[in-house]
């Protein structure tokens, strides 16, 4: 047993590390390290310079344009990328709708959306939540009724992340009524810019633009966008999740997000002294480093026990998930805690990259104030979506502990 | 021993439910949030009808003598009803600090002023490096030749931007951090020198930064002891602070209620969620918490006006530090069983979520508040020993 | 609304405190506060002292010669009593059976009884638990069969609390098999002098002997030893339980143990200096007290709605009874904790009331160490007893909630 | 990256598992608690023979020269056996601090003796005034003509009663919590002036009270530096708390395993008590306190003999106070899950938690090792913003 990275994995982190610091541009960077809002290009620009390096999809299989590494390279890839304020990769189209491509659709499928996605032509959005169907996700009720070479598709699908800037959906859909609800559903690949589609922006607890309805009215979808069978949707779905379930834990953003509150404690001044000099707070800080100290090697430890097997990630990962989230939000709470009354101005305008502040309002509201008490409010998703804390538990209860 | 709201009380309640009902629905709660005034003129006027702002003046002010425990049972609604309009600060902060250490002539000037609800202090007392402390002040106050001169800079001044005086504490001796040297100003929104900087809150009010640049002051605009003014400054906080925990318990309230509802009613796998008994635990935990919160706030309410500051303290910070954890403990757990419907702008829980988190944030966390209740109980324990 | 106590409130408190004062005997105030072994005679004895004073039930109505407190009286005397070292009384006769008794038996059986237990002349325990019949409590199996003027009663009882003490003991049997299990069920005082009783130890964590296995063989019981009606007993247990009830928070002795671990660390040393001057070990104290705080408020906001509305203790006290049993747990665990490395002898010795520590011991290990490390162990059976945590949060959740 | 145990080490705890079930099951184990010595002599020489007690010992001194992990490997089956013998005290902290320190002569005189089962040491470092501070020596060690003289008291000298030697820290200059001026002797059993009061711990082991009045001891019996011992000392308790964590982790895995047992085959109402949601949850919430339980105890075991102390520290203090968090949650779980049969001495769950308990108060608990953490880490913010 141990704990080093080999020369090889050292050798790749600098190259990684000295890759970040050439070609990861500065106003990207910027708006990561401040929590500015992203725009839609911010990330494409990113994906793009990520794919002439040849880093585009880093676990994808080589013949595929992606650099078939190793989990271990992957967890060194997302921490460096973490800590240099790189964005993240759309999941969605790398993580989710791509291995199941390569898994079940068909040659043609595979030849024209894979190479757009790593290229980040193509912008994916998720088609699974409905109404009424969030955890129960197998009583979804978008029909898509096959009429000749088209699918009809109606319905409505939520929670849909970043769906405005999207060029195509992979989708859910109920095929058939006949069965089990699991058994009549299929797996659609739907072009946003279909006539029948519209997407309404939902507004989050922090006033940003980050999810949407998209209503489907008769929407015509030709029957080549079948993946797989039909009526076999769920089993991709869940082929999917597992893949959805490796970068569970965020440990490369946690760290980041650690490092930042130590900063903004050491900045943020109580009776005159610096904040990190309390041992309260500071406390508070240590006891969270302590889970992610815990929860980094438990993430190596299971992925390396997936390599070792090389199989798919298990139920398991259910714990990177529930710990994962649980300590990006204390993080984030302890971030908005730091701030103090600083915690309470509400400035939309300070989201954006060329926020200077008034005058008035800069000789204290320091610059890393205005996304934090926004993003506490935010991250309370995380421990919701993506499978809450509590089917995660299910998930342990029933497939790891078989109670 | 006493636990029962009286027939007034309890009628005041009564009334303020009906008001909300019908003029400040979540919707239009939504749409003062956003307007350039931040809560609505009409409501605070009707606030001034019902008696509500001068409630806790007495009656030779055009009060109506009332209580801490009245005020409990008007913030419990305000909180219930998310109320906008600035009563924390007007008529419990500033308000109750005039009623506790102004010279008559100001008492008789403003009290009835604010009571008839055309007049808005708001309190100015922190400094960005003092983080919760009071006692931490930059500002300057030099005597002049008539007067006062003040310089420094207050931040985050709630509700400010409505506000027609300030009460601006500043130093003329003393370190930055002593308790001694602090003396509080009434200062007109129009003085000349004074500059605001304004921004809506997280949970919908206003706010604003103070920039005060050699600003003239009266002598008589000096409220209780000069150079001395600390004492009164936290006693009047510590008034706000039990208003706050009395909207907390209200909005603790709301909350609950909403999540047994939507447990009741919310179907996964063909059954009602509240029939999972981890959910169910949860709820009662809730539950749990919401009557601990309610036995602090009553401790706060009643002990809020104390004049011993050791004991006051004691049960303020207590309370603060206590319904801080509870009701975060709530407001994470109500907006984690609503699921996604729990973190969207469209449905009340999370601007009750807002909200709360808010109050924790404002005159001091639950951990510095907890660090405040320790550091008593140091001091107690010692003494019991020696 | 107001916290303050009546002036005759106040007076009842000065005469309560005066009695203890006067009456409390100092070996038993000393073993109580030292933590020390309690045997029988102490605890009779102290039962004794009180039914002279006329205290001898706090609670009962008068005709049966209770002193026919309020629960605010009650309150005050429980808080008075803890705070002086005083042993708790034998809620298995008074507050357990004695009401059950008063409601429910005939008038034959209330006069022979009652006034033995308020004298303190009969020890009572109570037979309910059965080895595979805890929460589940009807499912008990222990039989009495009626046979002419007796019932012969067969099986086991468990979890018995100091029945070694014990004259009497009240038990649900089984009387018929016929229909629901609570409907065969009946309630049956049995002399534990009659042959065919055997009571085993059971030795608890601490190392103690407190509860016991009680076997029942072919045990001959008078028929004039039901209590009500045959097969009505689970009635009787209800009612009984609710009466277990009303002194669920327990905040006298949690007070006293609060007042205890704050002179604990201001006694015991960091590094030289008193513990109590480590702002992280008082903010644990801090804690608990805050909690302690809104119970004891919370407590008497339910006791005034019971007397208020003349009725018994509904299902909100589970409340009293989660969180009391916290509490005190807490405070257990925190004077454990404050002993550091003192922590870990175990002096089975020590809890004798007239142990001497030896002179090599004595210059650090203080005398309230020794039973600390025990007690925090036995005190994990607080959530456990007298209906679960687990229990608890059932009963609010359905009976409270609605769910 | 690995984080697979080797071939030997997983023969290894093979071995010790089969050496359990067979020689140490849990009516033997309560019987050896209640035995005069407090353990079994004979698994003590079958330990030797395993080379368990020179495992972590180089070649040349009877050892094996085994790793941090490998003493991990054994820690942790000692925690599911419940193993009572003075493995900590005598293999790891003792002999791995005179690995580490002790002149080559003496090296070669104990080494070889603790491998092969003939010779015990303990380590008396603590004073009842200093808690777990080892820096607080008030035990004086005195320049003589020939040596040193030691007076002095230490308490709770854990496995002292079999001991044949006891490393006794000492201090010959400087105030009775300086880090400088401590010294470390190697001070017989049978040392005229030493006296032990003995007692049994709460869970199963010995321990005593060390008196010391005017014992001389020979130069030679200094190990390390003399007055600058501290950091000799520290880095071997550190070395023990590794050990102790391993331990702990095989206990958490243990008491899980029991409680999901329980949960699968107790019924109430009717059904297994392991079909309730919200226990299913709980257990959950078990399973992953072990899951992150093993990797710190992993951080440790690799951590554990570093040079550098301030990395050690981290590694070590992190991961005790994250294992004292961790299986206190989960030893109470456990026993809450049990109810009553939780609580009773005849079955191995009360024995388990009340090992946990007893690791969390030893050389240091959750708190005390978060404080050391939480220090720690102020002095690299502070360093990483200047």
């Amino acid at each position: 047993m141990n704990l080093n990275y080999t020369a090889a994995e050292e050798a790749f982190r600098a190259e990684v590390r000295a890759f970040l610091e050439a070609e990861l541009p500065a106003d990207i960077r910027s708006k990561v390290r401040l929590g500015r809002r992203m725009q839609k290009d911010d990330l494409v620009r990113w994906q793009k310079i990520l794919y002439r390096r040849g880093w585009g999809a880093g676990m994808w299989p080589q013949r595929y344009g992606g650099a078939d590494w190793s989990v271990v390279e992957q967890h060194i890839f997302d921490e460096e990328a973490a800590a240099a304020g790189a964005p993240p990769q759309i999941a969605f189209a790398l993580r989710m709708v791509a291995p199941v491509l390569m898994s079940f659709a068909t040659a043609a499928q595979q030849n024209y959306f894979l190479p757009r996605i790593i290229c980040g032509e193509d912008w994916w959005c998720q088609g699974y939540s409905e109404p009424g169907s969030g955890s129960d996700l197998a009583s979804l009720r978008t029909s898509a009724v096959r009429e000749g070479a088209h699918y009809r598709v109606t319905g409505q699908k939520t929670w849909n992340t970043l769906g405005q800037y999207a060029d195509w959906i992979f989708c859910l859909v109920r095929t058939s009524s006949d069965a089990r609800p699991q058994q009549g559903i299929s797996f659609l690949l739907i072009d946003m810019k279909s006539p029948g589609i519209t997407v309404r922006p939902i507004i989050t607890i922090d006033g940003e633009h980050e999810i949407n309805d998209i209503f489907f009215d008769n929407v015509q979808v030709p029957v080549e966008n079948l993946v797989g069978e039909e009526n076999k949707g769920w089993t991709y779905a869940k082929f999917l999740l597992s893949h959805e379930r490796t970068n569970n834990a965020g440990i490369g953003n946690c760290k980041r997000a650690l490092k930042r509150l130590k900063e903004i404690a050491t900045r943020q001044s109580q009776n005159g002294r610096p904040l990190i000099e309390d041992s309260r707070f500071r406390d508070r800080i240590a006891q969270v480093e302590l889970e992610l100290m815990a929860l980094e090697i438990t993430n190596l430890r299971v992925l390396s026990a997936v390599s070792t097997e090389s199989r798919a990630p298990g139920p398991e990962v259910s714990l990177l998930k529930i710990k994962g989230s649980e300590i990006i939000q204390q993080l984030a709470e302890l971030q908005m805690h730091a701030l103090g009354h600083d915690a309470l101005p509400y400035l939309r305008e300070a989201l954006e990259v060329d926020w200077v502040p008034a005058p008035l309002l800069a000789d204290h509201y320091a610059a890393f104030a205005p996304p934090l008490t926004g993003q506490y409010f935010n991250y309370r998703k995380t421990t919701i979506y993506a499978g809450s804390t509590e089917i995660q538990k299910n998930i342990i209860s029933k497939l790891v502990l078989g109670l | 021993m006493d636990f029962r709201l009286t027939e007034e009380q309890l009628a005041l309640q009564e009334t303020l439910r009906r008001f909300i009902a019908k003029d400040y629905n979540f919707e239009r709660r939504r749409s003062l949030a956003r307007s350039p005034l931040g809560y609505s003129a009409q409501a605070w006027a009707q606030y001034a009808e019902l008696g509500l702002l001068g409630l806790p003046y007495p009656e030779e002010f055009g009060g109506l003598g009332g209580s801490g425990v009245d005020i409990m049972a008007v913030m419990e609604l305000v909180g219930q009803g998310l109320l906008l309009e600035p009563y924390v600060s007007t008529v419990v902060l500033c308000g109750g600090l005039l009623r506790d250490a102004a010279a008559r002539a100001i008492k008789e000037a403003l009290l009835p002023q604010i009571a008839a609800g055309k007049l808005q202090i708001a309190l100015a007392a922190y400094e960005a490096a003092g983080r919760y402390e009071l006692a931490h002040v930059a500002s300057t106050a030099v005597r002049a030749a008539k007067g006062w001169r003040l310089t420094g800079r207050k931040s985050v001044v709630l509700d400010a931007p409505s506000a027609d005086y300030f009460l601006v504490s500043a130093r003329s001796s003393g370190k930055r951090t002593d308790a001694e040297g602090i003396s509080l100003f009434l200062v007109r929104r129009d003085a000349p020198g004074l500059t605001l900087q304004a921004y809506p809150t997280q949970s919908g009010g206003r706010a604003a930064d103070l920039h005060l640049q050699d600003v003239a002051i009266d002598d008589d605009a000096v409220i209780g002891a000069p150079e001395r003014a600390l004492p009164v400054i936290e006693r009047a906080v510590d008034q706000g602070i039990a208003a706050l925990c009395a909207e907390a318990l209200g909005i603790v309230t709301a909350l609950n209620e909403a999540t047994l509802n939507y447990l009741k009613t919310r179907k996964q796998f063909g059954t009602v969620i509240g029939s999972f008994q981890a959910l169910q635990h949860r709820m009662a935990d809730m539950f749990i918490a919401a009557e601990q919160t309610r036995s602090m706030a009553i401790i706060a309410a009643i002990q809020a006006a104390g004049d011993e500051p050791a004991t006051r303290r004691r049960a303020i910070s207590g309370a603060k530090a206590y319904i801080g954890q509870a009701a975060r403990f709530v407001g994470q757990q109500a907006v984690q069983l609503h699921g996604a419907m729990g973190v969207v702008d469209e449905l009340n829980v999370s601007h009750y979520f807002k909200r709360l988190t808010m109050i924790d944030m404002t005159f001091g966390d639950a951990d510095h508040h907890l660090a405040r209740f320790s550091d008593a109980l140091r001091v107690e324990a010692i003494g019991a020993a020696s």
